[in-house]
This record gives structure tokens, sequence and C-alpha cells, in this order.
């Protein structure tokens, strides 16, 4: 084996290290933000070297960046803008919050190390079960590569997700309008994008919007012979939305009640009815009849799609309409 | 005239249920009446007992004339709530079905006019069905599910009152039963898993246990008399017996006479007679330490009474002494004894209600509550005392009053079994009882009348009290001058004490 | 008579109408109540058809797609998930039909309820179903996420803070599951809990899946000394939030333990096998112990039931030791029992609390001021639920200690058998605590607001099934043994079908 | 020793850094960065061990699961920060009480 | 080998773009030439990487996509650089003087 990729990848492996460090304990919270999405970042490239592609794609557009530009907003809510308040009033805060924050920024150093203690011997533990696992798996790719075909697509990432385990994803579907129930539950007003849209921002939006969901679409369809697909396409549409929205796009008043409830929901409702409605064709849940495979998949996949960028772009937005 | 049991005949089972429901279903009732339904509730009440009573007397009948009855419902794989009436269960169950009638219209007469009564009918009614399912427990789980709704249905009761020491005398009522409860339940299921059974058998189930788990038995044996000696008030377990006083009268009547206290005894009778049997209990030697505490709680009882100016209070400590003449008839292995000990189960509760009764209408008419303040009050109240009077003869043992006929076979009962300090015991407490008894007579009959009393009301016309509270005590006296007068007349207690005696000494 | 569903549509419907009802309770607001209604509704006849079915055709296995395992997800039923399948039914019904009430004074909260609600409903549900550990994972997110967002439901600083701490343990909790799956995935190269359970080795991996995956699950079942996060959560969230959260949530996480333990880890033997279930237990019975006394302590209603919450998941854990060789299904049906009682008997403790608290506009033990004449049912219901917590006869929580100490004394664990008993006295304390003070009148008599009849009735008929309860063995006892969950693995059973 | 094991441990350390991190910070908003390491670290372990058998194709089905574990990890980031959020606007702190349980 | 031997300089010097443009985010005093750095010397050095790696593309459409995604960051970090330039000049920070 050659030296060079093995080195890359410890680089990659110390790098990851080191930002997870960095992003944990900088003092900074702005900076620990950007460390982490650097390290998501970098994370996505190891997928990449771990020939796992669509990871790679989720962790940069879902990990790195829809988390980060989560993380970015609950930030610059915690810190209110120095123009919003009066200055003078605002750094005292600021110097008094800090001055509390020391005190108790961390457990005492007694106690940490013994937590490190305590992790150290878990890691070695948990490090000695890997060791055992160095042998040549068992995993399930052969059972998948030889019922491909039935699965309605070629690419065996897909088919896990929306057909073998497409229970899963279903299910997956609802942990994130639960996020999103959940987070409206909390809040009424907006975090973000009320106040007037930088004109660069706005002029770039309008150009880039309908290219992101023109690669949204094309990421659903690539999806069924190769990595892509609709968590990957969502996070691209909702990035777009996230943009129209910062760029002083709103949704009609009109439309925020329950149209934009139902956008919500369609991609589970869909999933969910297509899984129950096979059931009356003989089949048994969520399992497709024969040759309706690949329409049902996409049928799914689009909805899925439009549900994922919806309620992202209304993650980052945050209160409900 | 012991009644042989015949197979063939299938057990009735509706009858043991309605006597359960005779209670259960007016007390559900009760609950949800308003307040001011006072008729409605009376009716019920009285319906309820009245069945009751009328269903208990056709059992009486029928056991008598070879009728089983049984009912049960399965609660666990092998193991059932089982209802079955013998002749143990209808002693103690026509004495409480009876007592119910004469407290409740006690309790309608004493509680006119206040507040809640609703709640207090309904888990008065429980309380009966409670201590009816006691009766006619057929086996130790039963004995326990009862025993322990007999302590729930008697909490609200006690702290009825509402007040601040009300309900502290509940917490420490709670915490005796409760503490008590746990202890019967960890020797029940401890008992089941070395016996495999629970059933009430005459002569016991546990004789084959003896050889391998002598010490284990011993064990359990302790458990199960701690458990409901509680309830029976046995030294030293009976101080929430005296602070419950708090209670309205009629409930006291109620814990000491017809259900708490009662239900407590009859389970140390059950647990010597029908679950170890009284043999193989002398074989364990667990009897005479029994025998021993039992003497040491009625001359405790009686010592303590002594000292108690509040009248209630006496009466509470008498109740302490009284009930462990059961227990010590129970104890002293034999015949004779057992007659005397069972027999004492209804005379104690006859006599000690109708004193209760007497106490409470002195509280009510007069506001008496202390046996300092109840001078002349035979003047007064001539038909509350003669009954009272009557109570206390009983109680000291005065011949022909039923006191005298338990005492006389508690005393044989200890010479046939060659012990002669029973009879000391009982001299002693006789004596006890008419030192602390005589002088409230004498008070009451022969002492100048103050020129007020503490706290009087009118009952209008002259007369003596209210009727319905007059009413219970007279019959109750003059029940407990039949009990003992006609005590060889088929159907009294003290026959059917023989009855019983008979079947655990002499059955193959 | 061929039925017109089968069992692996009830299961289906199980699932399925929980997470529509929720997806149309969040398109239509308006309509939450009667949905949410109609949904409990279904349920409980969904779950009564499903234990119909696995009575009388025994355990169920429905591969989900039609892929069957190790390549797809199955379903499974058998005894143990179709007893909490119906507990939860219960439960969720009766909270269901509690809500509208409760939430009337809060529209705004009514709102997110039932959503959320449903969702959790849905976790639990597809939980107690599936026999694939990773489908397994994410219904404990879904479960976690919706609990938690339920617990921050009431919107105080209490309640929010709780919420967030409960988030994050929940969180974590399904890490260590998580990193478990992985391990067991790659050393045996299946999911699915049956398959699992025939290639399972001992060894460093499962030795190492085992303690990762039941920390987690402790965490999320709040064992001592793991309970941290349970009282303020349970005590601060809206009633009926606390009911669902003290009577379904954590046991569902140790419904997972239990199966985990039972089906893949109990026959592994070695020096864990036997080390780890002494531990549960000793953690049990000082969770038991330490849980009531904090109950007996606290001056507030919520509080006091959420400490006894504590204590009454320590009883859940006595079985692993008293498991032993003897007397293991004995043990097992024990904590069955004591978790299905617990389920109705803390669901209407809870309850009955939101009613006095809504009555009263606090919870203060000491002021309850003659709640019981005032608020009869409602008290009722607080002391029917606190008998089956004391283990009093009869209910449920009886027969569960009753089998308890059965097991404990026919192995001589003396020392169970007291932390049992001494619970249950612990217990009568503190409850009978709170019916004292409110047979009791406050020197200064105060107004209550009405609480509607929903309420309460909900509450008492919650109490009445934790009674009813103790008198379910004749059919309960043999549902118990469908598939025999206690003895052999699942799958040797469940092939059959 | 194989890029596959480095990622692995890699994993391991991510694991344990989270851990460590989510017990030792008190600002919210680094447990919930921690969350998200520790997250990052199972699932390096889960699909990068899925590529330990030389030259095959990796399996999908860990990677499938990565990709459902990643959106929920998300889901959860979301929630968990409008919670922080609230918790700040509703008490001005964005630290954990610990005494929280009385009123 | 042409077409490698190009593609290898055309790296190299895209490289050295982002070397020098690291070197000023490092050194430069304040946040005004600071983005000089990142904008201008990255995007002429992706630029440059783009061309490299475009010239080894397999098909004109692969070349084209690389392309784009030059024309794509181009745009978006001119952006992203007027929207820090501002945030800056709103928060009143005095751009360095010598």
């Amino acid at each position: 084996m050659s030296l060079l990729p093995l080195a890359i990848d410890l680089v990659l492996a110390l790098t990851l290290l080191w930002l997870a460090w960095r992003a944990l304990n900088s003092p900074d919270l702005f900076r620990a933000v950007v460390l982490f999405i650097a390290l998501g970042l970098v994370l996505g490239l190891v997928w990449v070297r771990l020939d796992a592609v669509d990871i790679a794609l989720a962790e940069i557009a879902l990990g790195a960046g829809v988390t980060g530009a989560l993380l970015l907003a609950a930030l610059a809510k915690l810190q209110p803008a120095a123009s919003q308040t009066d200055e003078l009033q605002t750094a005292e805060l600021q110097t008094a919050e800090l001055q509390t924050d020391q005190a108790a920024v961390m457990a005492p150093i007694a106690l940490r190390l013994f937590i490190a203690l305590l992790l150290l011997a878990f890691l070695a533990g948990l490090g000695f079960a890997v060791w055992q696992l160095w042998v040549p798996a068992p995993g399930l790719s052969n059972l998948v590569e030889a019922r491909l075909d039935e699965s309605g697509v070629a690419y065996p990432v897909t088919a896990v997700l929306l057909n073998f385990r497409g229970y899963d994803t279903l299910l997956e579907l609802a942990v994130l309008l639960l996020a999103l129930i959940g987070v409206w539950s909390l809040s009424t007003a907006p975090h973000l994008g009320d106040e007037e849209p930088e004109p660069a921002l706005a002029a770039l939006s309008r150009l880039l919007a309908p290219l992101m969901i023109l690669v949204a679409a094309y990421l659903v369809w690539v999806g069924a012979y190769a990595p892509g697909g609709a968590f990957q396409a969502g996070s691209v549409l909702g990035a777009a939305g996230v943009l129209l929205r910062l760029s002083g796009w709103r949704l009609s008043l009109s439309a925020t009640g329950w149209p934009l409830r139902l956008v919500l929901v369609l991609g589970v409702a869909v999933f969910a009815f297509i899984g129950l409605a096979v059931i009356g064709f003989d089949q048994p849940l969520l399992g497709y009849p024969p040759g309706w495979a690949k329409p049902a998949i996409l049928a799914i996949e689009l909805a899925a799609t439009l549900s994922i960028g919806a309620i992202l772009a209304a993650l980052f937005i945050g209160g409900r309409p | 005239m012991i009644p042989a049991i015949d197979a063939a005949l299938p057990p009735n089972a509706w009858l043991p249920l309605l006597v359960l429901a005779s209670s259960l279903l007016p007390g559900l009732v009760i609950f949800f009446l308003a307040e001011q339904r006072y008729w409605t509730r009376t009716l019920l009440n009285l319906a309820g007992s009245l069945v009751k009573l009328l269903l208990v007397g056709a059992m009486l009948w029928g056991v008598f004339h070879q009728q089983q009855y049984a009912a049960s419902l399965p609660l666990l794989p092998g193991l059932d709530l089982v209802l079955r009436v013998r002749p143990l269960s209808l002693l103690f169950l026509s004495l409480s079905a009876g007592l119910w009638l004469l407290t409740t219209l006690y309790a309608i007469g004493y509680l006119e006019d206040s507040p809640n009564r609703s709640r207090f009918f309904g888990f008065f009614s429980l309380c009966v069905t409670a201590t009816v399912g006691v009766a006619m427990a057929g086996n130790l789980l039963t004995f326990l599910i009862f025993f322990e709704l007999l302590t729930l249905t008697t909490y609200p009761l006690v702290v009825h009152r509402g007040t601040e020491e009300a309900r502290r005398a509940g917490q420490i009522y709670l915490a005796h039963t409760v503490i008590a409860g746990a202890l019967l339940l960890a020797g029940t299921v401890w008992l089941y898993t070395l016996a495999g059974t629970l059933t009430f058998t005459t002569q016991g189930f546990v004789a084959d246990l003896v050889e391998r788990h002598r010490w284990s038995l011993i064990a359990i044996f302790v458990l199960l008399i701690i458990g409901v000696g509680v309830k029976a008030a046995l030294v030293p377990l009976q101080s929430w017996l005296p602070r419950a006083m708090v209670a309205p009268a009629p409930v006291s009547a109620l814990l000491h006479a017809v259900a708490v206290v009662k239900a407590g005894a009859f389970g140390i009778v059950l647990i010597v007679y029908d679950v170890f049997g009284v043999e193989v209990a002398a074989e364990l030697g667990v009897t005479k330490p029994l025998a021993l505490v039992a003497a040491f709680t009625i001359l405790y009882g009686s010592v303590r009474a002594l000292f108690q100016d509040n009248l209630k209070r006496r009466l509470a400590f008498s109740t302490v002494s009284q009930v462990s003449y059961i227990v010590l008839g129970v104890a002293i292995v034999g015949p004779l004894a057992t007659v005397g000990g069972l027999v004492h189960l209804v005379h104690q509760g006859v006599m000690k209600i109708t004193l209760f009764f007497c106490a409470g209408n002195l509280a009510e008419t007069l506001g008496i509550h202390k046996v300092s303040e109840m001078n002349g009050v035979g003047r007064r109240m001539p038909w509350t005392m003669l009954a009272f009077s009557i109570g206390v003869f009983g109680m000291i043992g005065l011949p022909p009053v039923a006191g005298f006929i338990s005492k006389w076979y508690l005393g044989l009962g200890g010479l046939e079994a060659g012990l002669h300090w029973p009879l000391f015991v009982l001299a002693g407490s006789s004596l006890l009882n008419a030192a602390y008894f005589l002088p409230i007579l004498h008070r009451a009959w022969f002492c100048e009348p103050p020129e007020a009393w503490p706290e009087e009301r009118d009952f209008g016309g002259n007369k003596e009290t209210a009727w319905l509270l007059l009413l219970p005590p007279l019959v109750t006296a003059a029940l407990s001058l039949l009990i003992g007068l006609f005590a060889s007349m088929p159907f009294t207690p003290l026959e059917w004490a023989r009855l019983i005696a008979e079947r655990e000494f002499y059955q193959p | 008579m061929p039925m017109l569903l089968n069992g692996a549509d009830w299961a289906t419907a199980l699932v399925f109408v929980p997470l529509l009802a929720a997806l149309a309770c969040f398109l239509v607001p308006r309509a939450a109540d009667w949905l949410g209604v109609l949904a409990a509704l279904l349920i409980l006849l969904a779950t009564l058809g499903l234990v119909q079915d696995l009575l009388s055709d025994g355990p169920l296995r429905v591969a989900v797609g039609g892929w069957g395992a190790p390549l797809g997800i199955d379903l499974w039923a058998d005894g143990l998930s179709a007893a909490l399948l119906l507990m939860t039914a219960l439960v969720g019904l009766g909270v269901s039909v509690y809500a509208p009430g409760y939430f009337a004074a809060h529209p705004q909260q009514q709102r997110w309820f039932w959503p959320l609600w449903l969702l959790l409903w849905t976790a639990l549900n597809g939980l107690y179903l599936s026999a694939d550990l990773f489908n397994l994972y994410v219904m404990l997110e879904v479960l976690g996420l919706s609990a938690a967002a339920l617990t921050a439901l009431s919107g105080s600083a209490t309640g929010l803070n709780a919420a967030m701490r409960y988030l994050l343990v929940s969180l974590l909790g399904s890490a260590a599951y998580l990193l478990g799956v992985a391990l067991l995935y790659h050393g045996y190269g299946t999911v699915d809990i049956a398959l699992l359970g025939q290639r399972i080795e001992a060894g460093a991996v499962a030795t190492t899946a085992l303690l990762v995956m039941a920390a987690g699950l402790l965490l999320k079942t709040a064992l001592l000394p793991f309970h941290f996060w349970l009282p303020p959560a349970h005590g601060s969230a809206p009633a009926p939030v606390s009911a669902l959260l003290s009577a379904l949530v954590i046991k569902a996480s140790f419904y997972l333990l239990l199966r985990l333990w039972l089906d893949l880890f109990s026959g592994l033997g070695g020096l864990l096998a036997a080390l780890l279930p002494e531990l549960l237990g000793l953690l049990g019975a000082a969770a038991v112990l330490w849980g009531s006394v904090q109950a007996l302590r606290q001056r507030r209603l919520k509080l006091l039931i959420a400490y006894s919450t504590v204590a009454q998941i320590g009883y859940l854990f006595l079985g692993f030791p008293l498991a032993g060789v003897q007397a293991e299904e004995v043990a097992w049906r024990a904590v069955l029992y004591l978790a299905l009682a617990h389920g109705l008997a803390k669901a209407a403790m809870f309850l009955s609390a939101g009613n006095l608290l809504q009555f009263a506009g606090h919870d203060r033990i000491a002021d309850l001021d003659r709640a019981v004449q005032r608020l009869p049912l409602t008290l009722t219901a607080f002391v029917l639920g606190g008998i089956s917590i004391m283990g009093l006869p009869p209910s449920g929580g009886f027969v569960g200690k009753w089998l308890l100490l059965e097991s404990a004394f026919t192995q001589g664990r003396w020392g169970f058998a007291i932390v049992v008993l001494l619970g249950g006295v612990l217990a009568a304390g503190y409850v009978f605590k709170v019916v004292g003070y409110a047979f009791t009148p406050t020197e200064i008599a105060q107004e209550g607001e009405a609480v509607p009849l929903r309420m309460q009735w909900s509450a008492l008929l919650l109490a009445f099934g934790a009674i009813l309860l103790g008198f379910s063995a004749p059919w309960l006892w043999p549902l118990l043994g469908v598939g025999d969950p206690f003895g052999l693995p699942i799958a040797e059973v469940g092939a059959a079908r | 020793m194989s890029s596959v094991l480095v990622f692995a441990l890699a994993g391991l350390g991510l694991i344990g850094l989270g851990l460590y991190g989510l017990l030792v910070q008190r600002h919210l908003l680094r447990k919930v960065l921690a969350f998200n390491v520790i997250s990052s670290g199972i699932f390096l372990l889960l699909a990068g061990l899925a590529r330990r058998a030389p030259g095959a194709e990796p399996d999908p089905v860990p990677q499938a699961m990565v990709l459902t574990g990643i959106v929920v990890a998300v889901a959860a980031t979301a929630l968990a920060l409008a919670m922080m959020l609230a918790l700040r606007s509703a008490t001005g702190r964005t630290r954990l009480e610990d005494h929280g349980d009385e009123d | 080998m042409f077409v490698s031997l190009m593609s290898v300089a055309l790296l190299v010097a895209g490289a050295v773009f982002f070397l020098a443009g690291t070197l000023g985010l490092l050194r430069f005093p304040d946040v005004y030439t600071r983005l000089h750095a990142l904008t201008k010397a990255d995007n002429l050095g992706l630029g440059l990487m783009v061309l490299g790696l475009m010239v080894q593309a397999e098909s004109l459409a692969a070349a084209g996509k690389l392309l784009f995604i030059w024309l794509l960051l181009l745009a978006a970090s001119a952006t992203a650089g007027q929207l820090v330039a501002s945030w800056a000049q709103g928060k009143g920070i005095a751009p360095w003087r010598g």
C-alpha cells in the first residue's frame, strides 16, 4: 500500500480531532461554531475517502451547511447586534455575562480530570471492541446487490433508503417534521430575516434560487443510480428558501396557513399513503407492486424533497409564521 | 350436632356475593348522593343493612342444614379470591351484620345536620363490606385483601372530622396498619412459596412442613400475628387505638366492636386454627408466647384504663384489654378455651358497642367527655345509663350478662389445659375492670348532678335524647343480657362457638 | 370466522393511525380535539384486534415491504409487546380525552400538543412493534424529541430548563444506543434482533455493545443514579404531558432494555452477564428507597408524584437479579405487571394532580384544603392510583408485588423482599400524606376553579384500570406467554408463522 | 494499518472529545456542538467500518443508516437550539440551572 | 504527457495563489484588507486549479461543470465579501490606515 494516501488520511484524521477539540473548547462561541462548520467540511472529505459519496454530500449539505446555518442563526439571536441596542449598555451586559460565564463556563478542574480519565478508560474498551471487529465484514452488500433489480432503482444506497429500509426513511421524514413542530411550539417570532436585505445578496439570490431548484431536481433524479437523492436535494432546496428569505422574499400571508403546512407534511403523507395503498393491491406494507417501484419511489422522493426543503428553511427561519 | 359436609350439593355462590353487594352497592350509590338527600340515603343504608341481616340469617340456617356457600374469582394462576362461608365465618358475619344495622341507625341520629354525610356513609358501607369479606375469606390471600381494604376504608372515617388532630391520628393509624399489612403480606407470600396453597383448612394446612421448615414456619407465624395483631391492638402494637378516638362516636363503635379490632382478633383465630392448626401451632411452640402476650395485654389495658379521665379513652383501653381475651382463648390450646375465646368475639362486640353508644349519647346530648363530668348523669339520662350499666356488668363478668359466659369458659379452658395462671389473669382483670368501671356507675347514679351540663342540647318535649340515639344501646344492652341468659339455646353465639371448637379438636 | 383484518393489518394501523392523525392535527388544528380522540379510539381498537390475533394465532412477524430480515425491517409482536401496547392504548385514550379540558385555558399549547403527542404515540407503538435495532433507534429519537418538546410546552422557566436537560439526556442516550447498534451490525452483519440472537457470541464486541446500549437506555429510563433529570421534567410539564412521560415514555426505553437483555445478552454467559443483573437489582433497590424517601419529603404534589416514579422504576429492575434460574418467568411477569400497573396508576395520579392544579391554581400539598370534599372524583382517582402504587390489594400493583415477593422468597433473596415491602410502606406514606391534607381545611378557605368532568372522569377511569388490572390474570397471563418472550428467543417460535 | 482504521480511531476520538465537551462545558450551545461531534464520531464508526473489507464495494446499508442519522441529528440540533433560545428569553440564561426542583 | 504537465503546472500555480491568499488572511491587519486576500487571491487560485482539472476532464460536460463551479464561487465570494464588508462598516469598524 502506498504511503501517500495513508499520510493524507492521517492528516485528515488529525485535523478532525484538532478541529473538534478547538470547536468545543475555544472561548469565543463564534469561533467555535465556525470551527465546527470546518469540521463538517473536513468530515465530508473523509467520507469521500471512504467511498461514501452520499454521506459526503449529506454531511456537507446538512451536517456542515444546515447545522452550521442553524448554529450561526442561534448565535446571532444570542448575541444581539450592537446596532440594535444602546452600545454602552450592551457592552456592560456582555462583560457582566462574560464574568459570570468565566466562573461557570466549565466544571471544576478536578471533576474535569476525573471525567477525562473515565472517558479514556471507556475509549480504551471501545477501541478494543473495534479492534476485535477486524475480521472481514459479514455485511449485507451481497444481499443488497442480489436484490437490487427488484428495488426499482439501480443505486444501492437509494434502494436501501427508499425500498429495503423505506420504513426508516418514512420515520426520518417524520423526525424532521417533528423537529419543526417542536421549534414552532417554542416561539412565535421569526429569528432572522427581518432586516433590510443587502442589495448584493438580493441580486445573488435572484441568480442562484432558480439554479438551486434545478440542482435539487437533478439530485432527486440522479439518486436512482448515483449518489444523490431526496435529502441532499431537499437541503439544496432549503438553502434556496433561506437565501430567498434573507434577500427579503416573503411567503404571502394567505400561503403561510394551511398551504404551507400542506407542503411541510407532503413528504410523510405521500410516503405513508403509498405505503398503505399498496396493501390494497395485496402487497405487504410499503411493498411496491412489481413494476411500480420506480414511479412510486420517484413520487415519494419528489414529495419528500419539497417537504425537506420547506422544513429546513422553516427550521432556519425559526418561529412559526 | 356436627353437620357433615355433603359434597353432592353444589355450593351456592350467590349468597356470599349478595352479602358483599348489600353494603357495597348502597355505599357506592351514596357517594354520589347530594348532601341534602337525607331520606334517600337513609333508605339505602337501612335497606342495605336489613338485606344483609336477612341474607346472613339465611346462611346461618343453611350452614346449619349442611348447605355450602362459596364463590371464587381467579386472581393468579393457582390463586383465587375465594369466599367461603363456614361456621367460624358466620360467627363474625352475624356479629357484624347485626351491629352494622344498629350502628347505622345510631349514626343517622348522631350525624344529623353535620357536614359530609354522604362521604361518611359511603365509607361506612365500604368498611362493612370489607369486614364481611374478612369474615367470609376462604383463603389467606382473600383475607389479606379484605383486611387491607378495611384499612383503606376506615382511614377516611378516622380523619372524617378534618381537624389537624384527626389528620395526625389518621397518619398514626395508617403507619401502624400499613406496616402491619406489609408484614402480613410478607408472611403470606412466604407461606405460599412453602406450602403452595393458602386455603383455610380446619386444623391447618402446614402440618407436612413442620419437619423441614420449622424455623421458617415460626417466622411466618410471627409475621402473620404481628400483621393482624396491630388491628387487634396487642401490646405493644396498640398505640393507634386510643388516638383514633378523635373519630365520631359511631366510628369508634365500628372500630372497636364491629370491624377493625374484631377483624384483627378474627385474623388471629384464623391463623391459629385454619392456617397452622392449633395443635401444629402448639407443637411449634408459638402458642405459649402468644398467650403470654395476650395475658399481658389484658392486664396492661386494664391498668391504663384506670388512669384515663376521658371516657372514650378509658373505653379504648378497655377494648385493648378485652380483645385479648379472644386471643388468650385461642392461645390456650384446648376446646373449652377455644369456646371461650370465640364466644367472646361476639360478646365483647355487643357489650362494647353498648358502652360506646352510651358515651356518644353523653357527649352529643350533654357535652360530657370526661368521667369527672358524669356526676348524677343517671338522673338526667336514666335509659342511657341503664344500658351503660348492663354493658359494664358484662365487662366485669358478672352473671347473667354475656361477659360472664366468656370468662367462665376461658377459666375452665385454662384448667382443662392444666394451666392456672389464666385464672389469675382473668381474676385480676375482672378486679381491674371493676375498679375502672364501677366508679363511673357510682358517679352516675349516686352523685349530685351539677348546676349545668357542659353543653346541653334540647331534643324537645323533655326527651332524654333523640330516639335514634337511644334505641341502639338499649337493643345491644338487651342483647348482651339475652345471649348471656339463654346461652345454651340453639343459634346462640355459645352454641355456635362450641360447634366450631368441636370441629377443630375432634374431627379426624 | 375469517377476520376482515389480520394481525399484520392491526400492527400497521398501530403505527400509521397515530402518524396520519398527527399530520391531520398539524394541518387542521381546529379539528384536532376530536381527531385526536378519534385516533385514540381507533388505536385502542387496533390494539384489541392485535391482542385477539395474538391470543388465537400466536406471535406475529411482518416483513415490511416484503423483504424480510436481514435486508428489510421486520415488525413483530408477542405477549411482551402486546401488553405494553395495550397499556399505551389505555393511557393514551385517557390522556387524549383529558387533554382538551386541560388545555382549554391554553389554546396555544393545545395546538402543538396534539401533533407532538400523536407522534410520540407513533414512536411508542412503533417501538413495541419493531424487531430491528436501527429502526428502534429512529423510534427512540422520535420518542425523545417529541417528549422533550412536550415537556417544554408549559413555557415556564422551570419547564424549559427541565425540557432542555431532558433533550440532552435523551440525545446522549440514543447516541450511546446507536453506538451499540454500530458495533453489533459490524460484528454480526444484521440488525434484526432475532437473527442477532442466533448469531451473537460472547466477546468484547457483544460486551461493549451491551454496556453502551444499557447505559444509554438506563439514562433514558432514569434508573438511579441517572434519575436526576426526571423529577424536574415530570414535575414541571403540563399535567397530561407528565402523565405521558411517567406512564409511557420511560416504559419504552425499559422495554427495549428488557428486550435486548432477554433476546440478545442474557444467554451470553460470563462474568458480565452474571454481574450486570445484580448491579441493576442493587440500583433498582436503591432507587426504590431513595425515590420513596424523596417523594415523602416533597412539598409540591407533582414533584412528589415524579419522585414516586423514580422509586417505581426501581421495582422494574428488581426483575433482573430475581429472574435467576428457578423463578425466571415469575419475576419477569411480576415486572410486567408492575410496569402496566404503574402506567395506569401514575397517569391517573398525574391527571388528578392536574385537576387539583387547575382547581386551586397551585399544587402545594399542605394547602390542598378539603380537596376531598370539593373534588371527590379527582381525589378518588388519586387514591385508587396510589393504592396500586403502594401495592395494596386489589390492584395491578399488588399482583406485581406479590409475584415479585414470591420470586424473592422462593430464591431466599430476603434483601429484595424487604426492599419491595419497605417501598410499599413508604409509598403509603407519601400517598396518604397527600390524602391527609386533602381532608384538612386550611386556615383561610380557598376558592377553586371549576374542573370539567371529562378531566375528572378520565383520571378516575385510568385509576380503575390500575385496580382492575389486579383481576386481569385470566386473560393477561396467557397473553404475556404468547411467543414465550421470557423463555426462548422469539425467532425460534415466531419462525413458524 | 489502513485508512479505515485511521478513521475508525478518529471516530473514537470524536466520541471521546464530544463526551468530554458535553459533560464539562456548561454553555448550551457548546453542549449542542458536543452532541454533534459525538454523533459524527459514531457515524464514522458505523459507515467507516463498512469499508474494512479491502477492495469490495462499501456496504450500502450502514451508509443509508448514517444518512438517516445525519438527518436525525440535524433535526435534534434545530430543536435543541430553539429550546436554548426559548430558555434564554425566559430566564436570560444559556446554562442549565441545577436546582430547578422547587419553584 | 503534455496535458499532464500543463495540468500540474496550473495546479501548482493555483496552489501558490491559495498560499498567498491564506498568508494574507493571517497577516493582514484588518477585516477589509483580509477580504482582499480571500476574494482576489483565492478566486484566482481556484480558477487556475479548475483550469488545471479541466484539461484532464474526460468529457466536455465535465469540463463545463468545473467551469460552472468556478463561476458560482466567484459570484458567491463576491457577495460574501460585500456582505462582510458592509457588516463591518455597520458595526463601525474603521479601516486600517497605514
